[in-house]
């Protein structure tokens, strides 16, 4: 006797079907995986020793460390950049628009080129960034040779990449604030800065979550940059869990692999529900 | 009938498989084949395996031999081809290398056999009235008078690739065999080490060595496999420890140098024992899933013929022996290969690389040469670290003894 | 317009030349230098611009390679994001109107899809079973799987701006769900459904490893894999792979250009729940 | 033109009763108002009778059919949304047409019926433009031309005028009036302004907490209503009210008198204050009074009689007019 | 406590001039409202005395000071936004101290001055609420607070009642009318309701099309309205306006009077006509009255009298109620 609703469920089956198939089922069949010696020809049971193999990966605690590292950096500069940047895209500066355009620019571009782009512009010798800087007179770095500095120029590139997003989140968001409070705080006698930091960045907080958990989210996961500029190296210094997981998957050890895979799947879990949720909420008491 | 192929994407191979299918279609009009290529390097080797394991694998596509073929479970995947005719022309030591562990055979050579060596320049030798080392000790001198007397870089690196580092480790495996003639079958019983056997050792402390006494190029981190060619070919550096078929890419990038450009194996400790680290050609294999065994077993035939062979040499050039009695390389061929051939002429100057020995290959071998190479990392603790890796690999393998 | 805001403008626009310019610059001189020169890989201009020359070198590889990878892209982009946004839009919908513990699962269900990394090689055998590994509806399928969490994110903080007076106007119009959806909601998703078709289509125009796993075969290349062609482990044409690299940014380019003013609109209101 | 019947109707979300059985019966062609302060129940009751909400029990039946059970677009009725609900992707002439575009009408014949519609709510000039380029009124009129089409047998009004602005408010109370009037189909109209209520209602429901305290025509509301409740709702400016001391004194437990039936002078009087405040509307002025002992009065007087501030002041209630509620 | 001086006082956005010369003088402790219809540039003007828009020329004056070029922080005034304007993530406590701390107050004596503002505006209870945790009359209240706290010696308040509902509106009309006579600041005050203005205003000033029409007390501006466009929206319900016909025959060009300055019987009178609406109020009757060759002219009547759709009734104007313009 229950009328029905104008909002049926049928309209998520499509959707579910492509991706309970296509996802949910490899994703939970490789939960089983992770149990087993598993190549492409067999899969032989194994219990946890493949977690336990990944715990004792001597690269694994450097891969960790270069992640979180990674994700927070990237993510840091994502937000604190697309921020200022957004700021100044919007106050009606000179040429603005052609300058937004300029900043979203490199994210069309692919991640292979935009990594082929800059292993060439960071050679340490020959590179455009090294010539520049020894025409001023300052010996640049191996940008991606020295071990100390790879992870932190792929980090930049990342970042170089990416903040474009960033920045148009946030211009969006701005555009939601009232131009009321900024008249309020005038009158209350702000300067700029203080207008920034007692108005802007507070308002423009949803758009920071978003910020923050998307590219937190894509930091954890980032692979594809890294294995374009450095494929985790010199060495294993810039490798991040992706990275590890991707050569245990290119050696052939796929089980080792989606152990991995489901390792990293839990960190980030931990780290970014907790986070969207504490920011969240902080959101919500706003 | 239209048959897939699947090669990797170097220049070589593609032209490699477009010559030979060429002709192939030339004799069997109604033969033509879709070429298909992929990327190199253990990404490639990935696409390989996935592809084998879903059955989605292309008629004919070649692949390394030795250890790395073992992973593909041959036995399992791959058409048998002992009952072609032209098996018996077939080289016996590359045989063994593209068996299974039933006794089938599965490959044929797709191009010449390769040595692991150092090539070197050729006028900086003459110029400096440098010796031929044949030992580490002299080679070092050598590299030390290089470095002081001359602009030049003693040793290029490359580790842009980070496949190239592995050269002073895996090409100083003639020297390990002799000194220990048994290491490859107790390593793979899991009875010997790299970081406790002191011979094998030698080459991680080897490039360990050469790292610390400063010969390397300058960018030896962000240069690149052609920068290597490059810097040899054209005097920036002396040495450049590479497998031999850098040749093609001597002859397509600085044809003029070619006759610049020597090549000597890597040298032991002992001036006695001075041979050669051969690694055994890609082969040619088709997959058990192919709709067309016959024509692809009449392919593999056809490769297996000298006929094949001297097409290659048409196509590329002569790069190193072949490996399919009754191939012969033309009478000119450049210096660099003339220097590698007299290792051949006596069997014990040769010794196969380890991973055509033994199944056990780890796969961080190149990122911690990268280290060791780098400074990172000291040669002790790179080959403890790589024994760990090597372990799973037999556990995967499942080999007795892990 | 103020001084200071043109001077900042002009200031801002010069580092944005430096950082953000600059490197493409370096793509074009590039792409206009001969193999030999392009090997050096500088900023000097090319003795002789051979853009032309390079350009169809870069189409003619391997049989116009390019061209069918620019066929393969764009048929994957377009219907990847044609069901994306329909099936995302429905899903949204239902999760936003119909707030219990099943589509509170739902939606949770499909950010996982934001974090867990797909398992290759499951899905292959999943695709193969379907028929549909090596085809292009299943690369499509695959996009739509694996965009499919970003987009309800997107659509469901959307569509909480749309005033359900909307919806009851059309129920006592007399329309059923469907019509609802379909004439109603749907038209007024424009904004939020043009910042999913730029940004989706971009990251799956410019993906280049699912491709790799779920679609081989030389038919089935795509634009992100001729950038094989010139780059291998012993050859490169640098000249050549930054034509490439060039051409085949063009159609994310166009997309940007196109849209580029109604980005913002849709981020207002579904990233940021404006 | 039909009947609507409720009874016994109750809906709770959850735990909270909403509506706590409502019966009433509004007459063919009347125009009823349901009116009460924020948050009791009107927009749900009016919901619940478009068929938009499920009753948790009860009837409705509108017409001769019970449609407790139908589908909203089976009952005959046609509703105007506080918020207009106009599509805004669609034409004026789209959006009133939309109804019948959903049941594969005829476009000539779309066309000539939402012509016809138009030119009854003078919306002919507009019929190209969309619901963002009209003014509030125009809008209103839009959503009104969105029912009418659809030959409604009940018109269901939530709050139609609230977001627009005073003038235009009593420019279209006006209007609506007459629509009824032209029309003669039943129509009900929620609000919680009590002037919409008294001058636009031919019967007003008033409701609160989800009860319905009084039913009747707007005048027999203001004059005699039943509760304190609705004493003190209905009136522009509110009715005094006290309990305590003063109701006791008048022998009841709720006193109440209008503003409007208090007289003020400067001599004798019935109570003595001062006043505290003084707002002049022009033709009258409302006089804020501090009566002792008692608290505020206000007393409503003509705008051209002079009083100042802390002017001590006498007023007297008017016979008659006096409310006395027991308790 | 400041006198506000504005002297030919003009702004033009563009080539649209939307302030065109204003002169006016608002002494110390006045409450001045700004009226007008929407779009005559109320909230331009006020933002220009609030320093926040630059004027295109003229002068303002605030004190003794010329600040017309000053920063609005320096000019000593303080401003409640229609919106209201209160930061979402702070507290109530210190959207009050917002502005102290923003000059590096110490934090004890913030909280003490924000103590005291509480009391003042019985916000105490509510200090450490965020704003969506209020009604609309404490967020207004909150707001109110924030600019008290500047001790300004101007206070500004652009629509400030125009979000609340009716009931609320008049109860915080009185709030702010004793709120001014306790501070005794010089206020400015924007409205386009004229209950508002007639109520709260010491001083009037209309506008209109970026011009003053008439400045006066609400009394003054109610009885002599100057110009036809302030008869016109100076009153409610709205003076009964003509011109034409009528106009010409009561020897001008315009004629109004005010719908209770019209008697209406069913004996002898000025004017016949024929009842076409009724709107009871109440305590009042509102009569729209078609009136042969001159058009609707509306009556106010006593709500207790009886009238009927339709019935036939004679006016006539109060005399020295009526309002003659020249042209
Ligand atoms: N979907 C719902 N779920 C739970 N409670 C609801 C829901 N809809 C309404 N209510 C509650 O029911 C009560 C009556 O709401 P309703 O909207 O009918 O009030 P109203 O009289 O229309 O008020 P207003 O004049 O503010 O529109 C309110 O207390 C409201 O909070
Ligand atoms: N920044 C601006 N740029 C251009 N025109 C403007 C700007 N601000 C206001 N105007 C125009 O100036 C005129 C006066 O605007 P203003 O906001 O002062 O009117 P108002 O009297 O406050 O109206 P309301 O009662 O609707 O608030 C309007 O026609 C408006 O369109
Ligand atoms: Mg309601
Ligand atoms: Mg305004």
């Amino acid at each position: 006797m229950y009328r029905k609703s104008p909002y049926p469920y049928w309209f998520i089956l499509p959707a579910a079907a492509v991706f309970v198939v296509l996802f949910l089922v490899p994703t939970i069949a490789s939960f089983y995986f992770s149990l087993t010696y598993w190549d492409p020809f067999e899969a032989r049971f194994a219990g946890v020793d493949n977690y336990l193999q990944f715990f004792s990966e001597p690269f694994l605690v450097r891969g960790l460390v270069n992640t979180l590292v990674f994700a927070f950096l990237t993510s840091g500069l994502k937000t604190v950049l697309g921020l200022l940047l957004a700021v100044l895209l919007t106050s009606g500066i000179f040429g603005q628009g052609l300058l937004r355009s300029v900043v979203f620019f490199p994210v069309l571009v692919s991640t292979i080129g935009v990594g082929l782009l800059f292993q060439e512009l960071m050679h340490p010798t020959e590179g455009a960034i090294n010539v520049a800087l020894a025409a001023i007179g300052i010996d640049g770095p191996g940008w991606l040779t020295n071990p100390k500095l790879a992870l932190l120029s792929v980090a930049l590139v990342d970042v170089w990449r990416g903040v474009g997003l960033a920045t148009l989140i946030y211009i969006a968001g701005l555009a939601t604030i009232s131009q009321d409070y900024y008249e309020a705080a005038r009158i209350d006698g702000a300067t700029r800065l203080q207008q920034f930091w007692r108005v802007t960045v507070p308002l423009v907080r949803p758009a920071t979550t978003t910020v923050i958990i998307l590219s937190l989210i894509g930091g954890l996961r980032l692979f594809d940059l890294i294995w374009a500029m450095t494929r985790g190296g010199p060495g294993f210094s810039s490798d991040v869990l992706a990275s590890v997981i991707y050569k245990q998957y290119q050696a052939g050890f796929w089980g080792l692999s989606t152990a991995g895979n489901v390792i990293l799947f839990l960190l980030i879990a931990c780290i970014v529900a907790p986070l969207a949720w504490w920011l969240n909420r902080k959101e919500i008491q706003a | 009938q239209e048959l897939t192929f699947l090669t990797d994407s170097s220049a070589d191979s593609v032209a490699v498989t477009e010559a030979l299918t060429a002709a192939y279609t030339a004799a069997h009009p109604d033969v033509t084949f879709s070429i298909e290529t992929r990327p190199g390097g253990s990404e490639g080797d990935n696409i390989v395996k996935t592809r084998l394991a879903t059955g989605e694998m292309s008629d004919l596509f070649i692949y390394n031999s030795g250890s790395l073929l073992q992973a593909l479970r041959p036995d399992r995947t791959l058409l048998a081809i002992d009952d072609i005719p032209n098996f018996g022309l077939i080289n016996d030591a590359f045989i063994s290398t593209v068996q299974g562990s039933e006794g089938g055979t599965y490959g044929v050579p797709y191009e010449t056999a390769q040595g692991g060596g150092i090539y070197y320049h050729k006028p900086t030798y003459e110029q400096l009235g440098l010796e031929i080392p044949k030992t580490w000790d002299a080679f070092m001198a050598n590299n030390a008078r290089i470095a002081e007397e001359t602009e030049v870089a003693p040793i290029a690196q490359t580790y842009r690739e980070t496949w190239t580092s592995q050269l002073f480790v895996l090409a100083d495996y003639y020297n390990v065999q002799s000194e220990v003639p048994a290491f490859a079958e107790q390593y793979t019983a899991n009875e010997a080490k790299y970081a406790t056997t002191p011979a094998a050792l030698r080459g991680f402390e080897k490039l360990q060595e050469a790292y610390e006494a400063g010969y390397f190029n300058e960018d030896f981190g962000a240069a690149n496999y052609n920068d290597g060619v490059r810097m040899v070919a054209t005097g920036e550096a002396a040495h450049y420890p590479m497998l031999t078929f850098a040749v093609g890419l001597f002859q397509q990038n600085h044809p003029d140098q070619m006759e610049d450009v020597g090549f000597f194996a890597q040298p032991g400790d002992s001036a006695d024992e001075n041979g050669l680290t051969v690694w055994m050609p890609t082969s040619l294999y088709a997959p058990r899933s192919t709709e067309h065994p016959e024509i692809a077993k009449d392919f593999l035939n056809f490769v297996a013929s000298p006929e094949a062979c001297d097409i290659i040499t048409d196509t590329i050039g002569a790069t190193g022996p072949y490996l399919i009695e009754g191939c012969t390389l033309p009478p000119e061929v450049p210096g660099m290969v003339a220097d590698m051939l007299p290792y051949f002429e006596e069997e014990v100057r040769t010794a196969p690389a380890l991973e055509f020995l033994s199944p056990v290959k780890g796969p961080a071998l190149e990122q911690l040469t990268v280290e060791v190479g780098s400074g990172i990392r000291d040669a002790q603790s790179a080959a403890e670290l790589y024994d760990k890796d090597v372990a799973k690999q037999a556990r995967q393998l499942g080999l007795p003894n892990w | 317009m103020k001084r200071r805001d043109f001077v900042i403008g002009v200031i801002s626009l010069c580092v944005a030349f430096f950082v953000f310019v600059i490197p493409f610059i370096f793509v074009v001189i590039n792409a206009g230098k001969s193999a030999q020169e392009a090997s050096q890989l500088d900023f000097s201009l090319p003795d002789r611009w051979l853009i032309w020359q390079n350009l169809i070198d870069v189409v003619k590889a391997r049989d116009y390679a390019l061209l069918l990878a620019y066929f393969n892209s764009i048929v994957i982009t377009v219907g990847a994001i044609a069901l994306l946004v329909i099936f995302g839009a429905m899903v949204g919908y239902v999760v936003q109107r119909r707030p219990n513990r099943a589509t509170r699962i739902v939606y949770a269900v499909a950010l996982s899809g934001l974090m867990i990394p797909p398992a290759v090689v499951p899905t292959i055998w999943v695709l193969q079973g379907l028929g549909l590994f090596k085809t292009l509806h299943g690369m499509i399928l695959i996009q739509v799987a694996y965009g499919m969490g970003f987009t309800v994110l997107l659509f469901r903080s959307f569509i909480a701006t749309i005033p359900r007076d909307l919806d009851e106007a059309a129920i006592i119009d007399g329309a059923k769900p469907w019509q609802i959806f379909f004439r109603v909601i749907l038209p007024l998703l424009k904004p939020v459904t043009v910042t999913v078709i730029v940004v989706q289509s971009i990251s799956i125009f410019n993906d280049f490893t699912h491709p790799l796993y779920y679609l081989p075969g030389a038919e089935n290349i795509t634009v992100q894999l001729t950038l094989y062609n010139f780059q291998s482990q012993y050859v490169s044409q640098m000249n050549l792979l930054f034509m490439n690299i060039l051409l085949i940014t063009i159609p994310p380019l166009i997309v940007f250009v196109f849209f580029n003013r109604q980005i913002v609109a849709g981020m207002t209101k579904g990233a940021v729940k404006g | 033109m039909s009947r609507v019947v409720l009874k016994n109707l109750k809906k709770s979300f959850g735990a909270v009763d909403v509506i706590q059985g409502v019966d009433l019966e509004i007459e063919p062609g009347e125009f009823c108002v349901f009116v009460g302060p924020s948050g009791c129940g009107k927009s749900t009751l009016l919901r619940m009778i478009s068929g938009l909400e499920e009753a948790t029990s009860g009837t409705i039946g509108i017409g001769d059919k019970n449609v407790t059970h139908s589908d909203p677009s089976q009952r005959g009725i046609a509703m105007v949304f506080q918020s207009y609900a106009l599509y805004p992707h669609l034409t004026v002439a789209e959006n009133i047409g939309f109804g019948l575009s959903l049941k594969r009408m005829p476009k000539p014949e779309i066309a000539s019926r939402v012509q016809e519609v138009a030119r009854v709510l003078q919306l002919e000039s507009l019929l190209d433009r969309r619901p963002k380029e009209l003014s509030g009124g125009q809008r209103q009129r839009v959503a009104i031309g969105r029912s009418i089409i659809r030959n409604p047998k009940v018109f269901l009004f939530d709050e139609p005028l609230s977001n627009l602005d005073a003038a235009l408010r009593s420019q279209m109370r006006i209007e609506l009036t007459e629509l009824h009037e032209r029309l003669g189909t039943t129509m009900i109209y929620v609000t919680h302004d009590q002037t919409e209520a008294m001058t636009m209602g031919t019967k007003i429901v008033v409701l609160n907490r989800g009860k319905i305290e009084q039913v009747g025509t707007p005048m027999e509301v203001y004059q005699n209503p039943v509760t304190p409740f609705v004493a003190g709702f209905i009136g522009s400016p509110k009715m005094n009210i006290f309990e305590g001391k003063l109701a006791h004194e008048m022998g009841c437990s709720t006193y109440g008198i209008r503003p409007e039936h208090i007289t003020v002078s400067d001599g004798a009087g019935k109570w003595t204050g001062r006043i505290r405040h003084i707002e002049r509307l022009g033709a009258d002025t409302l006089l804020h009074v501090d009566v002792q002992d008692i608290g505020q009065m206000v007393a409503r007087v003509d705008g051209s009689l002079d009083f100042a501030s802390n002017q001590s002041v006498n007023l007297t209630p008017m016979a008659g007019k006096e409310f006395r509620y027991p308790s």
